[in-house]
Order: C-alpha cells, then structure tokens, then sequence
C-alpha cells in the first residue's frame, strides 16, 4: 500500500507489521508520536502487544530487557537524553544477547535545551555491541524497522540492532510510504537462551576473568558475523520487495575524485550537492554511510575525502571523520555542521566540497 | 520543483495541511515532501511548514528560503514576520481573507477560508479549522488535480464536511 | 543433586557469610514459590552469593540485573509471560538499597502500572555487597563505613512509601519468622497485580554480632517492636501474631541495640528518638487495623 | 552457540566446600535432640537434612545458629 | 523594566499556553520567596516557556536540568550555599512526570537525606512539555495521547509517598488558591530541612478545557473533594479552609469531571471510583489531623 | 611525607588537601574506599567538605553539578555502571560548563558482573567532553587529582576532569606515596558563571540551533585550550613538587623500532618487556598515553606500533588502536587484552611485540 | 569568555510580543470595575498592573480567565 | 626481587599483612607494592595476597607465578589449594603452625601465630588477628630489620599489644 507518512509513523507502521509481544518506551521529543502511535495501535487493538507505560528510559530498556529474556519479541524508541539516560542498560542489552530492536530519533544534547537533530547521543553508544543503522528517508526508516528484527533475532547475531533517524528533520517529514505485508519475512523469534523455569539457569552470574574475556570476544565474533546477516537479509528484502539497500549509499562514486560522506538525511542532500558540483565540473560523489556498527569497509580507493559529522567529539574530532580516518589512513577535510539542528543545505555541501582543505577540520559558520 | 511555504498559528492546523497538499500532490504521481519548522511554540504562535512538489523523488531536506508559493492561513501573521522574504517577483501568494489583498509584484489570490469553515461548521474547540479549507483553494491553482484533492482529503478526513468545506474554497476561490 | 530436599532451591552453598539471614530468606521464599518461578536480582550480596559463572548455586532460573533495574525487568518479564499465557511467578528479589535508594523510581513505577509480580527487599539496612556502607534503610545512629559516626538520618519507611501505592498485597516479615514468612509469599503469589514483601534480614557482618545470633536479632526486632509485621490488603491492616505480642508486652529496645557494633556510641537521645517512633508505627498500625483511618 | 551465552549451571557446591570456611564445627547430640526440626528451619544454607536432622559438614560454614537456636541445647559448637 | 510589579519575577510574558495554570503557580510562587532565591527547573513545560536563549522572561536564576535531576541539583547547591554560608532560597520547580515517575528516586533520597530545600511539584496530571502523554500522576480514566481509552491505573499518591518521608513541612495546593499557595510557600520557606509542596495545576491543552475556565477547574477540584488542601508537619495535619469547607458539603464530582475533554467516555464505574477514592483520602485526612492515626 | 597508601586511598587523600566545599559520591566496588575514606575524614573532622551520601549516581553527578555552579569546588568518584548509570549528567557537567572533577576506577561492565579492570567504562564517556587521565601508580593518582583540579577550574578551561585508575590493580595495590602540602598549588575556585541571585541569569534554556552550535564549539576550543593549562599545570608542579609528568609517558622510545602503547598499569608493565625484549636485542619503547581527552598529538615516526587495548568497541576495534590509526594513519598491531581483569604479564606482552603482525587484530588468549 | 557560555538574561518580551496570540481580548467596563483585584491575581502571565488594572494588550494572550472570574462581570472579552 | 605469595582466610587479616611487609621493607630504603587478589570472597573463604620487593621501583602488576616466598597464615588451605605451585626448589616457606612442619625441597618455617595472637590478646570478634604477629616472623627470616617491622607495625596500629605479638613472633621464630 502506497501511503505518505512521517517518519516516526513509518517506525510505528513497521513496528505494528512486525508485532512485537512487548513494547515498553517512554516519550521524548522529537520521538514521541512513535509512541503515541503504538499506544494507539494497542488501543484501537490493531497491534497485538503489551505495551508498558515506563517511568523512564532506564526502565524502558530494562523492560525490554526482562521481556526479551523471556523469548519474546521487544521494542523500544527514544533520542537525546532518553538514551543517555538507559545507557547502562542498552550496555546491558547487548552483554546479556539481547535482540530487542530500538528506534532512536537523533536529537541534540543538553544543556541548553535543543531538540533538533544531531548524531551525538547514538554514537555516543557506538561501543556497546548494538548495531546501528542511519536511515535517511521515510521509507528507509520502514525498511530498517523490519529488517532490524530479522537481522537481530538472527542466532549467529542475537545482538540488539538501533535505528537512528533525524530528528525532526527525517522524524517530522512526510514522505510517501510503502507498506507492506511482510508475512514471513521475519522467522518467528527464537532464543536459545531464553530465561524457563524448564531449565533453570543463573543468567548474568560474576564472571571471572577469562571467562568474561570469552564472553565478550563472542560478542565480537556475533558482530563480524553480522555482516553475513546483513546482506542476507537486505538481499531478502529486495528479492521480495524490489527496494535494495547496502552498508552505505552510494551515489555517482565510480567515477568521483572526491566523496561526500555523511549519515542520514545530510546524504541524500549531498547527492544534490553532488549533482550540482558534477555540473560545475567537479567529479564529486557521495558516500552515506547505512550502517555505523559493524563499521563496513570502505571503498575510497585514492579519493579526496570530505567527511561531515553532526556530531562530535570533544578533544577528538568528529566521530565519523575519526572512523573514516582510522579505517582509510588516509587524511579528510573534516566539516562539523548540523549539530543541534543547525541547517546545512546542498548548497552549503557543494561549498564544502569545493573549499576543501584536506587535512583540516571546519565547524561550519563559527570557526574562522 | 514547486517550494511553498505555509504560515499559520499553532492549533489552524498548518501542519496537517502541509501534508493533506504533500498527499494530494502523490494522488496525482508526483513526488512531494512536507515538514513543520518545530520550535517551541505553543497554541497561537506562529508556525511555518515547508512543502516540495517535484516529478522526481525530493532529496533536500533543508528549509525553504526561496520559495514559489507562500500560503498564509492566518494574515495577522503579516503584522509580525515578512511572509514574502525570499519569494521571487511573480511568485505565487494564497491569503486567507474575507476581502481580496493585493501584493505588489506577486500573483496574490485571497480567499475567505475562515469563513467558509465557519459556514461549514468546520471548528474545534472555538476555532476554525483551515487545512482542508485550503486545499480546495489550491486545487483551483493547480497545484494539483481536484480528484486528488478529494482523495487525499477523504483518506485523512471522515468527516464530510471536509470535503464540503474543500469544495466551497474550490469555489469561491478567484483565480 | 542427593541428599537435596525437593523444595530446596538453593544448593549447598552459596557464597554467603556465615549465618546470613539473607540466604535463609530466600531458601524459605523460595520452597514456598515453588519450581515455575524466575527470580530477578540486583546487584546485591544475592547476586554475589550464587557463585561464579559457569557454576550457580540456584535451582532456579535466576536472572541477575543492573542495581536500579529489578522491578522494571521484572515488569517486561511479567508482561511477556503473560503475553505468553504462562504463569511462571516472576519475583524480584532486591537488597534495601537497591529498592528504597536507586531501585525506588522502578519499584514505584512497577506498582502504579499494576504489574503482576512479587517485589521482595531483605533489608539488612545497608549496602551488604560493597562492604556495609549506608544505604536510605539504614537506621539512626548505626555506624557503617560512610557514617562513622552513625548515622544521623532516619530509616526511610519504605514501607509506607510502598502502602502509598494501595497494591492488593503487601507484607513485612522477617527471617527469625520463616513460617510467618512462606505464608505470605504464598498469598503474595496467589495475589493477581503487585505484591510486595518486606523482610528484615539481620546481618553478622553488618551489624556486628556474632553469626550464631542472626535469629536472635531478628526475634529481637519484632519483640522490641522496632519491626513490625504486618500484611495490608490495599487499604486494610491486619497486624501479624508476633507483633501483636509485641504490642500488648514489649521488650525494652535496648535489649536490640546493645549487642549490636553497629550501634556503638549511640547516645541514649537517640534511643528514644528510635523507640518513639517505633511506637508511631505501631500506634499507626493498630489504628488502621481497626479501621480508624 | 549456547555456550557462548554465559548462562551458569546449577551444581552442587557452587561456591566450593564451604565446610573449609568453619572454625567451629556443630556436633549434635542424639540423646537430647528431639526432632523438633527448628535447626533446619533456620541453617541460612539448607544443609541440615530435613528428615534424620544430619548435617552436611562438606558444606556447614559453622554460623552456629542451628546450637544457638536448638532448644533442647543438643548442638554444642566444638573448634575444628 | 518599566510598569512591572516589584513581586513580578516573571516578565511580560512567557510563551506557555494561553490560560497556564502552571505560570500562574510560579508567578505567585515567585512572589512569595523574594529575590534571595534560585530555581532548579528539570524538563518540563516550564523549562520551555522561559524563552529561548539568549533571553529568559524569568527574572531570577534558573538552573534548567536534565528530566530526573532536579531534586539531586537542588541538594547540590543547597549544600554548597549551606557550606558558604548563603541563605538562598532553593526551590525545585517541577512537573508530575519528573516528580512522580523519573524524578522520585531523587525526591526520595533528598528528603531522606533531610535536604535543605523546598520541592514544588506542579501537577497537570501528564506530561505537557511532550504533548500530554500519561504520566503516573495523571487520574484514572483520563485520556492522554498514550492513554487514548482513558487511563486504566489510579492517580500516584505523591503526597502519600511524601509524606512517608515524614518532613518538617509539607503541603497541597491549587492555582486557584494563590494566596493560600503564598502563605504555604512562605511556611515552607522559613522551615529548616526539607519542604514539599504540591500543586494542582489545571492544563487547558491537556485537560481540553476551554481556557478561561482554568480558575474554575481548580476550584472544583478542591470543592468536589478530588484535591485536598492541607499541611502536614511531620505527623501531624492541617486541612485548610477550602477542603474544610468541601468536607462538609461537597460539589458533585460531576461537576469536575464533565467540563474536561480529557475525561470524555468515561464510564459511571469510573467515576464511583474516583470519588470513593476522594472520599477515603479525606477521611484519612481527617483522622490524621484529629490525631487518630 | 613519603608513606604507603592503595590507589584509592591515594585518591581520598588528594582530596583532603585540595578540600572541595562538597563531595556526592555513591560506592561502586572497586571504588568504594574513596568513599569510604572521604567520609572517614570529614567525620574526623579532618576534612571541611560537605558529603552528601547520595541514592545513585545520577544524583551523584547531579548534585556535583549543583553545588559546581554556585562556584563551589566539587568532587565524586565511581566506576564501571555507577558511570554509565550517571552517563545522563556525566554529557550534562560537561556542557554547563562546571570544573568538577572525578575520579574513575575503571572496571568491566556487566552482565556477567566483574568487578575487575578495564578501560571501556570510561572510553565510552571520550565524547563528552571531560578531560581524561588514565594513571599508572598510586603517586601519579594522588597527583593527577591534584593537578586536575587545577587545570578544570582553570577559566580557559572550565570543564570537567576524569581521572582514571585501574580498579583493583592500581586502586587496591599498595605503593610509596609522598604527601605533600599543595596549599596555593590551586587557586581559589572562581566560575565566571556561578549562579547568584545577584545576577539573575536563565542556564541551559532552550538554545535554536545556531547559538547552540556555537556554544558547542566553544567546548571544543576550551578542549584546544586545554592542552596549554595541562602543560603548564604539569610543569608548574614539576617545578614545585619534582615529579614530572606529560601528555604520554614514554620509556626507551627515542631510538626505538617499535612501540608498545598502553593506558594505565599495562603501561609500567611494558616497560619491564620493553627491557626483556631491548636485552633480546628487538629495539622496543613504551609509549603509556596519559591524557586521553584532550587526545595529544603522537610522535610516532616511522616506528611499528603495538598497541594493547584493554577495552573494545564491538563492531569496530580496540578504541585506543582506533584512535592510534586515526591519529597517525598508519596500521598497527591491535592486541585486545586484559578486559575484565584478564591477566597480562610482562611476557604476554613481550609477545604480543615479537609475534606481532601489523594490521590485525589479535584477542589475547581465545582468538586463534 | 563568559558569553560562551550560555547564559540567558532576562527582558521584557522574551517570548515575543504574545498579544498577537489573541483571539479575544479582554475589554474592561471601568464604570463596573470595583478594582477587587481578582483579576490581576489570576492572570497567569501578570498583565494586568496591580494598581491600575491596565492590561498589557502586547502580551495579554487572551485567555479570558480575568473576564471568567471577575466577579462583577466587568470584562468582556471581544473578538479581535 | 623479592616476590611473596600470602595465603590466608577472608577475616585472618591477610591484606593487612601484605600491607605492612610492604611498609617495613619500605622503611629499609625498599620499593615494594602490595597487592591483595579480589575475589568475592567472604569471611572465611581462601585469600590470596601478592608482595613485592626490590631495590628500584616495581613496574609489574601482574601476579606472582613464581614467588621466592610462599606465608601461609592459615595451614588448613593447603587442604584446598596447592600453595607451594610456582615455588621454585629451595624456596622460602612461612607456616603458622604450633608444630615444625616440613616441606620436602623447601626451606620451611614454622611459627604458631594463632597461639601468640591467643596469647598476646590479639584476638577481634574472637578471631586471632595475624598481620602483625607474622611481621616479627618475617623479620627473623631477614626480609627486613626489625626497626622498620617495629616501625610499620607503629603507622598502622596503635594498640601496643602488636608490637608484643610481633616481637614474640620474632623470639619464637626458629631459624
Ligand atoms: C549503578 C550501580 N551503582 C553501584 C553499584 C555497586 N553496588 C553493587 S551492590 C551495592 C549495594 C547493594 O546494597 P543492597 O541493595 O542493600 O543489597 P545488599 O548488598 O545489602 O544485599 C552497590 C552499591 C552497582 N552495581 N551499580
Ligand atoms: C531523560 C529524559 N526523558 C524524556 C525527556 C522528555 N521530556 C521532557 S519534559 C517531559 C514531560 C514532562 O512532564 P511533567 O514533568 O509532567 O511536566 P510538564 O511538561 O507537564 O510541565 C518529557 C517526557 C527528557 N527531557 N529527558
Ligand atoms: S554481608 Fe550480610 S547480607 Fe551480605 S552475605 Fe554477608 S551476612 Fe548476608
Ligand atoms: S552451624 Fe550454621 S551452617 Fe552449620 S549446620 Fe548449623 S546453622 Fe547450618
Ligand atoms: S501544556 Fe498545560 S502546563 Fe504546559 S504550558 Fe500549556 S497550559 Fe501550561
Ligand atoms: S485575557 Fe488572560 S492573559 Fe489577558 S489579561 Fe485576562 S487573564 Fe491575563
């Protein structure tokens, strides 16, 4: 069905496709009608699910987590301070091989209040063992929804999988929307390890040195294997609904000298950028990168590269020029902007590319 | 592409329109976006949504600064932002007024849109409501089919005085 | 597993020190809840005293959590089982601070949302697992190692934070009481929506007292009617036979106090401060028993 | 894959035989003991045997509370 | 500044709804603590209607924090204005949500800690910042966006949970008793250690009431014997005048109910409860201030 | 005076000489004793601090944050969940601006609970924009807290300062300590933006995007600043107290082919490799980074790089070899060891450089 | 360095001027008005001046609480 | 180097001992670092102590594999452990016991701290307390002089009953 949507109705459109036995959540702006939209679909009984009203995000994930455990299928949303707020249980979720499936909404961090869109709160969790995808339309964000679950609930993942959206500026867009019935597209969930009074076990127990060694190589091990399962499944998807997506997005990069590379809604603007740099003469192309965690290999080959993060270190850099730098070794002009919402547009993208001081780093507007 | 910029005040329903025009603009195949500038405003305020219109999918995401079309929902607005920055001369300007306004160097249409939903008894809560009001009035412009107008309006609305109220706005729209 | 009795559920041994009273709780909590139980643990001395993996000590599914995070795993916990159709008893089991200091905002959410779960604290008045530092539960002028001197708050009455809530079921207990004790677990298990149980559990180390006096302590308690046990149904009261004891003829509090290190130098102002409040509570009890508020 | 879970097993002995912890052993008398089962009861670590009262000296951490509770007094704590 | 009140702390104007019962509350709260004062503002609609920086309509320093810090920022600075001598007023400003659900843990421990501040909770009965979502405080059978059949759980008793904390000073209130609010503001105030106050604050947006009845839901709030204004220092109560007079012959509940959109649906049964509730609140009020409990 | 004292107490006792006006601190093993010793002191009365025993971390740092902004000097410590449970306020310290300092004793992360060492507990708070240590002895600790305060409360600075210990391998070991009397070492603690009736001011409300994208940038010039008030403090208390430090501590690494880079105690470890391995006749140097944020700029040369990670972020490596190749690069020998208090020798390490293999990733022990 | 640093001042119309939010304005009958004040003290954003109860017409959002609660009926409130 | 492993039970006070062997070869002009091995132990339970001394600062953290020095403070855990593993023939071994015990390819001493601790009124929460007791054994064995045992026994404790402990564990120490 071909529909038009937000972005945050799209998460709950593909939430109520995927019907999860539980969804525990707690609002933020710019997250919360997904919320909203699941307590409806509960309400109006077009989803089928438990959904629990938490007082918190730290209790949202550990909802999730007590009901994952169980062998049920989870789902949660939030952004910004929410995350920060779970952090020590979306750690958690990850150790404990959980594959709840999370939605975040990109948003900018406090003080001062700020509720546009930035990638700091999601990479911050970068290190916990969630995959992490960035979508950059509505659709995408349908997509990713689902495939998410498929790809988490996974045995040789069994790892839980994080959607980033843009706040406000993916969250709030309408877009057009295909929805559609994706009847066994996701096996129905399976743990190995699920929690049974059936077989009684000590979960989580203190675990010494070596063994928590092991536990956490495995970790890793799931992650690298997770490669596979992406591909598998994205390769699914597209056999069975004709819409195809990789670990990044490329566009027009074949033939390119120089590559834009972003994460979410920033890259479909450079591909606009590029198309008007292309037309300057300028072989640019741009590289959005889908999937932060696992990190995918890159092909930059010997191109300039033009690295924008929404997002930042501090005392470091940007984090995904710092990424692209540690797997490229090569140099990149750095460019921050868009943090806290901040606008950048095509044009501001072409003006990047073709001032490009490689080596450097930029924040847009402020910096001399 | 077609770039409009809708004002209004929180609670007219700016926002829905925004996406009744995005809906209406895909019933016709075309691809269309539509996005509120969120501040921190409260019922009242004045709000600003961003709506593109274009034969290929829309990849910018970034606001609106030279739009094509401005449609204003709420003309006290007028007295506090400058509705027309960034339209080019000859641009398009949809006003919601009881008497016809004319702007200097832009094809201006005005229409009685609270009127008509008061007429209709299109209110919620002491006030009228505009969004569907004005795509009608847009129809009569163009921006896209009548048909498609109707169908969005019917797919987001199932109350018929939507459509009534689309339809007198239809009508009484001069163009 | 010979030489195991049936309902016991806890394997010899725990790690626990000698004469906890905390394991003794749980073996009783959980004889009487039975096999198609899950137990849900912060971090705490319990989470310790099961063993290292790849061993555990419990005979049954035990799912161990971050500190805050019981009454909230719990709930996902509950309501999956549910969702499943299964009646598999979901009970938290949590130390005093990890319920009344950072476990209080998920304990008091899980109530308010009517989970269907059992929340069991066992209170040792302190952080047991970190080394006996003080927790919200601590009492006034009890030494521990961040109030050396005693500590100059007052115990938070969890108790009626919790009865604030008006859940179908809730009780105090204590381990000198293990047959008090199994009873209300199994009415706070027949319960449908939240039960909660509150047990005092004395602690050699903590307390300092010699491990053989852990039931002692305990009796000590409800005697002096510094503990009073108790069950509420929503809003009504009925006071439990110890305490009922307690109150027609009390033992002097000091009698508690005294062989307890922890009250070292406790200045007898303090002492009074503690028994008029001891006689508060169970001023407060009687009346709503009888219905009088 | 279910090995890399980190889910532990219940056994016996867990913790190790914590019999080695005591410094005082619980010795029961038979002559004065009258099965009352209040020592069972209240062993923190279940390893007094619920039918013929014996107890479990792999496991006994010596707490002395079954001697101190027993009301008969037919436990007495000897130094190991 | 000019052709603004001395007592006026908030400018000309803040950008809250039109008939905000929440601005009102601090205007007079405001008024009431004097200049010699500091706020402590977690997420909330009151962090969002001070402007936006570089300006602020409020007229005293206010520290925004984030959603579940206010009372733990407040303890912060009390102590530092403590250790420096300073007699600042601090005053925690917040909204149920980050009261009654992810502020608690930290409300709790201040007041356990015996917190040299004063907590006011403004209670709109959801959460308002994020566009009416339910929160633990918002009453049985109220329609929020996460509720949209009406809430199935009862009303949080906050001041149940306060209470349990047994603080020198604490209180209720209504926007539409502004100098009843004053005269309890100024109590708490002069009160050493930790005082609490609690507000209701009729919301037009969330309780979809026309505007200009804001004064008017808040009256029948009191008169219906849903809100009950009273003082509580330690054990012991004080109701005041209005809920007095309620007591003795209150308003139909209907008359509360009926006028708010939120409560739209709501069934007969629902209704019984809420006011059987009303009704067993008062009455234990009664009881506690006659000293019965 | 010259006594013995464990890392944790090393900690209390710098605290006691640098006499913060409040302290919030929750226990989290294996921190506990800084608590506990802290709490000693002010009920002795040798300590005039306000101590709030506080019900968690979040409150821990949300109190800190309170009494930091009326201008008073502000202490905490925790570890492990205790920093990821305060994660929320640990991004929010940093943002308002407040020099309080922390001490971190780094410990794994759960499940399984292990309360044993390793560093990703606090790498996973490098965004934030706290400045971070990680020390190597019991002096380096008392002296690092010192001269932390120093550098936070510095105005070129004002941000937070993290100094981090190994839990147990340095916070439980004992060494020499020499006490000294700090008194003028750091001046008094003056924040320009302290709140005060006297000058009402709104802090941290909402911000739009371009005033908010500033504001952010100007943690990150505080961050470029930082480095002179760190070499500057450094030096002021070589000169004073003859105990020199700098942004890495680097043994035998002038003439060196390869270099072993660590964070913490493993960084004294390789310096008895690296001697094993100079009399095995393999010209090896020890390059221990101490200041992790602000991230230094690395002489590396042309030498091979061992780089030894007690820490990783799954889905993408080991965070201080990430930060190594992004910084020079170049490929190194990234070795995953010593997570969860997993054991690492002089030997092992020693190893790791003879056997090394540029440009992969080795888990110590399980990987094959 | 301290305009870094985020800190907002407080002015008059910091939110705007919110008396273009109105719909309705308030309207005072002087002749009915007995200056009792109950206006004044249930504005909720204090506009209307405690001495002379002028309302501040560029910020009175027009709520129509003062009209609701006068108790002389001395305010109307008529559409903009 | 030196390189001690202590072996003794949760409560014996262990930590302690390690602390003032590393205090006393510190007041002889030493380095030394003490390191306790955590478990989550509890009273009572097997504890593992790891003591280092040498002429010039210790940089290693690790544990001792192979000590030079093996202190047992209680006999009973050589039931549950071996605790000679990693000692290297002709390796110095500290037992408490009130008789000689002999450990072939060792040098072993035997010295009955209980028995002094009992003796001297070194006894808390009626457990004999041990560190101090084997300071004046292992200042026998010349791990230090007995001023800087006399010394670190003085920083750490104020009760002068250690001091007696030590020194009767000195005088009975059979070398
Ligand atoms: C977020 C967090 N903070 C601190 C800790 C450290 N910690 C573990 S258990 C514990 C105390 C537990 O006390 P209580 O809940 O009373 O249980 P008990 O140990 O007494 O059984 C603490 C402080 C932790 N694990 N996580
Ligand atoms: C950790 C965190 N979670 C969620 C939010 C989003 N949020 C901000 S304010 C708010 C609701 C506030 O409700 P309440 O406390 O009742 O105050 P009101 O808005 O009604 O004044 C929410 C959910 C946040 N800022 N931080
Ligand atoms: S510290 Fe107390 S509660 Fe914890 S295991 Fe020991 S006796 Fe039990
Ligand atoms: S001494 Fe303690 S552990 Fe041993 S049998 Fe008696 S009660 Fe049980
Ligand atoms: S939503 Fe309610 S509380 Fe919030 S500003 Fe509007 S009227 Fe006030
Ligand atoms: S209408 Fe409302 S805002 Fe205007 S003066 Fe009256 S009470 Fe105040």
């Amino acid at each position: 069905m071909l529909t038009i949507s937000t972005g945050n109705n799209a998460v709950a459109a593909a939430v109520r496709r995927v019907k999860p036995a539980v969804v525990a959540a707690y609002p933020i702006t710019p997250q919360t009608e997904i919320v909203e939209q699941i307590a409806n679909y509960v309400a109006d009984g077009s989803l089928d699910t438990r959904y629990i009203p938490v007082e918190s995000e730290h209790s949202a994930m550990a909802a999730c987590i007590g009901a994952s455990i169980t062998g049920s299928r989870t789902f949660t949303a939030t952004s910004s301070h929410g995350l920060l707020y779970m952090n020590e249980m979306v750690n958690w979720a990850a150790g404990a091989r959980l594959p709840i499936v999370m939605a975040n909404v990109n948003r900018a961090l406090g003080p001062g209040w700020n509720v546009w869109a930035e990638h700091t709160d999601s990479l911050q969790a970068r290190d916990t063992g969630w995959l992490q995808i960035y979508v950059s339309t509505v659709q995408e964000a349908y997509d990713a929804v689902v495939m998410a679950f498929r790809i988490a609930e996974d045995r040789r993942v069994y790892l839980p999988v994080m959607v980033n959206l843009d706040g406000f500026t993916l969250s709030h867009i309408t877009q057009q929307l295909y929805v559609s019935d994706i009847d066994g597209f996701i096996p129905p969930m399976e743990l190995d390890h699920r929690i049974s009074p059936d077989d009684p076990h000590g979960y989580g127990c203190m675990t010494g040195p070596q063994d928590y060694f092991r536990i956490r190589y495995d970790i890793e091990r799931s992650m690298r294997e997770s490669y596979a399962v992406i591909q598998e499944t994205e390769k699914a998807f597209a056999d069975r609904f004709s819409r195809s997506y990789g670990f990044t997005d490329e566009y027009r990069c074949e033939d390119a000298d120089v590559l834009v590379i972003t994460l979410g809604t920033l890259g479909k603007e450079a591909e606009v950028a590029v198309d008007m740099l292309r037309d300057e003469g300028i072989a640019a192309g741009s590289m959005r990168i889908r999937w932060f965690r696992p990190f995918p290999p890159l092909d930059t080959r010997d191109r300039e590269l033009v690295v924008i993060d929404r997002d930042y270190s501090f005392g470091c850099g940007g984090i995904l020029a710092d990424a692209i730098r540690a797997q490229t070794k090569r140099d990149c002009f750095s460019v921050i902007a868009g943090i806290g919402g901040q606008e950048v547009t095509y044009r501001d993208i072409a003006g990047f590319v073709r001032d490009r001081r490689i080596g450097e780093e930029y924040w847009f507007g402020v910096d001399a | 592409m077609h770039e409009i910029r809708l004002h209004s005040r929180g609670g007219q329903g700016g926002v829905t329109a925004a996406k009744l025009i995005a809906l209406a603009s895909f019933r016709d195949g075309k691809y269309a976006t539509a996005a509120p500038f969120y501040g921190a405003e409260r019922r009242g305020a004045p709000v600003v949504s961003f709506i593109r219109i274009d034969e290929n999918p829309i990849r910018i995401y970034s606001q609106i600064h030279n739009p094509t079309h401005v449609i204003v929902l709420d003309i006290t607005i007028m007295d506090v932002a400058d509705v027309l920055v960034g339209l080019a001369p000859g641009g398009i300007v949809v006003l919601n007024s009881p008497k016809p306004i004319a702007l200097d160097g832009y094809k201006t249409y005005s229409v009685d849109l609270t009127g008509i939903a008061l007429r209709t008894g299109l209110v919620v809560a002491g006030s009228p409501i505009l969004n569907t009001p004005v795509i009608g009035a847009l129809a009569k412009i163009g921006l896209f089919s009548v048909d498609s107008a109707k169908a969005a309006i019917s797919e987001m609305f199932v109350d018929i005085k939507n459509q009534e109220a689309a339809l007198a706005a239809y009508e009484e729209m001069v163009v | 597993m010979s030489g195991l009795q049936e309902t016991e559920y806890i394997l010899k041994c725990t790690s626990a020190c000698a004469g906890c009273s905390t394991s003794l709780i749980l073996r009783h909590v959980l004889a009487a809840a039975g096999p198609d139980t899950v137990l849900v643990i912060p971090a705490c001395c319990t989470s310790v005293i099961q063993g290292v993996y790849p061993k555990t000590s419990f005979r049954i599914p035990v799912y161990n959590v971050a500190f805050a995070a019981s009454a909230a795993v719990a709930s996902g916990m509950s309501a999956a089982f549910e969702a499943m159709g299964k009646k598999t008893n979901v009970i938290a089991y949590a130390g005093d601070g990890g319920t009344v200091d950072i476990g209080i905002q998920a304990l008091s959410g899980a109530l308010e949302r009517e989970t269907n779960f059992l929340y069991i604290c066992y209170d040792n008045e302190a952080y047991g697992n970190t080394g006996m530092q003080r927790s919200g539960s601590t009492p006034l002028g009890a030494r521990t190692t961040t109030t050396p001197e005693g500590k100059g708050h007052k115990k938070k009455d969890l108790d009626r934070i919790v009865a604030a809530h008006s859940i179908p079921y809730m009780a105090t207990a204590c381990s000198a009481y293990p047959k008090d004790l199994a009873g209300k677990v199994e009415k706070a298990l027949a319960t449908k929506g939240p039960a909660f149980i509150h047990v005092l559990a004395p602690c050699p180390p903590g307390w300092r007292y010699p491990a053989e006096k852990t039931i002692e302590m305990g009796k000590l308690a409800v005697k002096t009617g510094v503990w009073a046990l108790y069950e509420r149904m929503y809003e009504t009261v009925v006071i439990s036979g110890p305490t009922k004891a307690a109150m027609i003829k009390p033992t002097p509090i000091e009698e508690y106090i005294k062989p307890q290190g922890r009250f070292k130098g406790i200045t007898p102002e303090t002492i009074t401060t503690i028994r008029l409040d001891s006689e508060r509570m169970l001023r407060r009890l009687a009346a709503e028993e009888e219905g009088s508020c | 894959m279910r090995e890399r879970l980190a889910l532990s097993t219940p056994v016996m002995g867990a913790c190790g035989k914590t019999g080695t912890w005591r410094v005082f052993r619980p010795v029961v008398d038979r002559e004065i003991c009258n099965a009352c089962g209040i020592c069972s009861l209240y062993c923190p670590d279940g390893v007094i045997n619920e039918e013929d009262y014996s107890i479990d000296l792999d496991y006994c951490k010596g707490c002395g509370i079954c001697a101190n509770e027993c009301p008969k007094k037919a436990i007495t704590m000897e130094r190991e």
